[in-house]
């Protein structure tokens, strides 16, 4: 692998393309879970014609989509306290039968962002560990470890150029090898027991490129392209 | 005849005593039962200890009390929020102690005080900061931490509906910690809408029975319904929408 | 105490009796569990002008009197299995919220059948002990350590003239230090740190008598004839 | 479109697998899913593991399944029961294993495999046989018992009605261990009277959300009811109510 400046050549796909290619891999009658921030983006990309069932932590099954302006129900709000619909079908229920939902393996997908992934899978998104910072750590922790499939949606690279995928996390943990999946701008990431493998990688990028990026030793994943079974 | 309901919040109140430990339901302002929390801030009993999910938005409710110094301690899931200035500031300054809790082990903790478990193992935090010092325990090969059960001498709760025996229903996701923290106090203080005729709630829906209830005072109709049926009208804090172009909800990332 | 031919002597109160004695300790206001057998009578004996809750344990709460045929309900039944009826006010559940409920103490009141209760007030009303009978518990146990008050139900003598109330229980227990107060067909007994007291003696029986059945030390309760507070 | 009914009970048992570990809700017969069950005898699965409350009643449902040698063990809180004669007589033959928990440890057991808890720790059968070679552990005072989740392959369950997300209503208490079962099973396979359109069950009373439902499959509507309405006729067993003066239904202690 050459020594190249690889910033200008990489290709990045936006936040709105990346949410539209996660959404190509949650199957039809799918329950999902979309963390706060970025993935909630997903949502609007999922297949019209199809039915995939959100869930979200504060108590509901079967949300749908922000109300318009005037129709704001202030009881009706997503994990990220946003006001939220429901769709024909939906279910309510309280908090420690939310979380058993999650924390029982019930959620098919859940999709959460992240400071950093380490190779094993462990997951850092709640806190940077930064001397001062108030903690708060909400449901992220319970996602990360409740669902059948956790994908992470992030940019592969922080503001100041370093690889969110390393070797070992240096954030404080949210959970230990519970990662699945990371969707990333440059590229799609399965972890696997040798680490992490191209599922995916967008535009020119190559798995040269993104080991250069990465610092890591990573390989093709086995059976690129095609989603696991939920 | 067994009646619960109380006239007043201020009799709803009465009697909770300094240092007592209170848990306050809902998940930001949904389900926060801010009348009987000012009722709190006028009766005057400080030291407190509150458990509930956020560590209060804005300057009302939790907020508020937080910021008359009546709060000695939090325990919740997420504190940090895009408007939680007044707990920001004590915290910042040394005022008051947060204990962190993931939301499900909270959630769970609280079920199981009121369901008599002793302590359970969660998968939960385990091998993060959040579990160091818990006991680890495999089980069929998967690490779990062993969790206690959190209880109250008082739980507020804002329920929707309730009947003079105090069964409760709720309202979509204001239900959140409702019943759960019912179940988890000595004595259980709901406010509600309004309360009904024994016999007028589906016992196929009552959602927290009465036997987990003491006290129930009804405030009036939240300000986004109209005899019962949602008329919407506000913001996501639940102020009327007077003028178009207000100010938008702020869109941080909260939990 | 003078060894006599007691039993001509002592005065025995009837089963409906007893269930209206029992009755009468139980507020307005309580949650109450009748256990399965004689305790379901207590129910006919509840003041009709007071509102008094009752609890079965497989997911009810404010049960009422049995239908009339005709109107059974095969839905609508009670932890025996008989049919039951729904009082406005009342509320179903699913089986670990009762059973959570009463294992979490919500109870105040539950009255139960025994074969034997001991000093130390553990209780044995499940089991035998009998080669080749087939073990069944249901939710005896859950009841007898989870009511705030466990009063038993029960006659003073076997039918065979042993004493029920024992030093140390010879039958397998059902829970251990449960039991407040024993109602009998010969006294009322409280469970106290110093073994059984007597609350109340029925009609000419005496605190000597009632040792001399029992095979026990017997003191008179403290506050003889005012229920505790549930 | 998700569509979680099918249209036969032989298609809702397809697939359960000899030696499958089976949870069957009904609390005797009430709830008892007596059509899943008939369809299981008629699918052929055996050598099977039972949950189940009681070890069923009279000849049918789960008595019959017990009838067809099918089951090679039981566990359950309450066997002995004044019609279980088919169970009794498999028990003294040495036919059939049982292994008997408290009812509440039953319940919790079960949610607790739904809910992901690795392991709990109960006060209820502390000191009796029922909690023998158990850890024990005192906290704050008082002894429990250690309790893990009781999980299944399949889960068969009767309620009232679906819609055809798998969403939920029981009758009564008919409701009993069905809610926790539906979260306990890798397959759960439900029959309701009837399915109801998607949206036509209220979501504030949806007993068991969908996600915890596979299949569900229509039966018709239970004798003692007329278009949804209460009609009775019936006796304890559901057995219309013919002629005056008909046997009454025994009344020795069961539970």
């Amino acid at each position: 692998m050459s020594a190249t400046d690889s910033a200008p050549s990489a290709t990045r796909i936006t936040r709105e393309q990346l949410a539209a290619r996660i959404a190509q891999d949650i199957p039809e009658g799918s329950y999902v879970n979309l963390g706060i921030g970025a993935p909630t983006l997903v949502a609007d990309y999922l297949p019209q014609d199809q039915e995939i069932i959100l869930h979200t932590e504060n108590g509901m099954l079967g949300m749908g989509p922000s109300p318009a302006t005037g129709a704001v129900d202030p009881d009706l709000i997503n994990a990220g306290k946003q006001p939220v619909t429901a769709l024909p079908g939906s279910a309510y229920f309280h908090h420690a039968d939310s979380f058993g939902m999650m924390r029982g393996g019930h959620l098919d997908v859940c999709v959460l962002g992240a400071f950093q992934v380490s190779q094993a899978g462990d997951l850092a998104n709640w806190s940077t560990g930064a001397p001062g910072a108030i903690p708060a750590v909400g449901g992220a922790m319970d996602l990360a470890i409740g669902a059948k499939n956790v994908y992470v949606m992030t940019d592969l690279l922080t503001k100041t150029g370093e690889s969110k995928l390393v070797e070992a996390c240096t954030y404080p943990l949210t959970g230990v090898s519970c990662v699945t999946r990371v969707y990333t701008d440059h590229a799609v990431f399965d972890v696997t027991p040798e680490g992490f493998a191209v599922r995916e990688a967008f535009g020119d990028n190559t798995i040269e490129l993104l080991a250069e990026l990465t610092g890591l030793e990573l390989k093709p994943a086995e059976t690129p392209g095609i989603p696991e079974e939920n | 005849m067994i009646d619960k309901t109380v006239g007043s919040v201020a009799e709803a109140v009465a009697g909770i005593r300094d240092g007592a430990t209170i848990m306050i339901g809902g998940f930001g302002r949904a389900g926060q039962p801010v009348e009987l929390i000012d009722a709190l801030i006028a009766q005057g009993a400080t030291d407190l200890t509150i458990i509930n999910n956020n560590a209060g938005n804005g300057d009302v409710g939790l907020a508020a009390l937080l910021a008359k110094k009546r709060v000695r301690k939090i325990l919740c899931s997420f504190p940090r929020q895009h408007d939680s200035w007044v707990f920001d500031g004590l915290y910042r300054a040394g005022e008051i102690e947060l204990e962190l809790v993931p939301q499900g082990n909270l959630a769970e903790r609280i079920r199981a005080a009121g369901a008599g478990i002793g302590a359970f193992f969660s998968p939960t935090g385990v091998g993060t900061q959040l579990a160091e010092g818990k006991e680890l325990r495999e089980i069929d090969g998967r690490t779990y931490a062993l969790e206690y059960p959190i209880k109250a001498d008082v739980a507020l709760v804002g329920a929707y509906r309730a009947d003079r025996w105090g069964n409760l229903v709720y309202r979509e996701t204001a239900r959140n910690f409702g019943p759960i923290m019912a179940a988890a106090a000595t004595t259980t203080i709901v406010q509600v809408d309004e309360i009904v005729p024994l016999g007028a709630l589906d016992p196929e829906s009552v959602v927290t029975p009465g036997i987990f209830v003491d006290r129930v005072v009804a405030v009036g109709e939240r300000g986004w319904l109209s005899d019962g049926a949602f008329a919407g009208g506000v913001d996501i804090e639940g102020r009327p929408l007077v003028r178009a172009g207000s100010p938008a909800e702020g869109n941080e990332v909260d939990q």
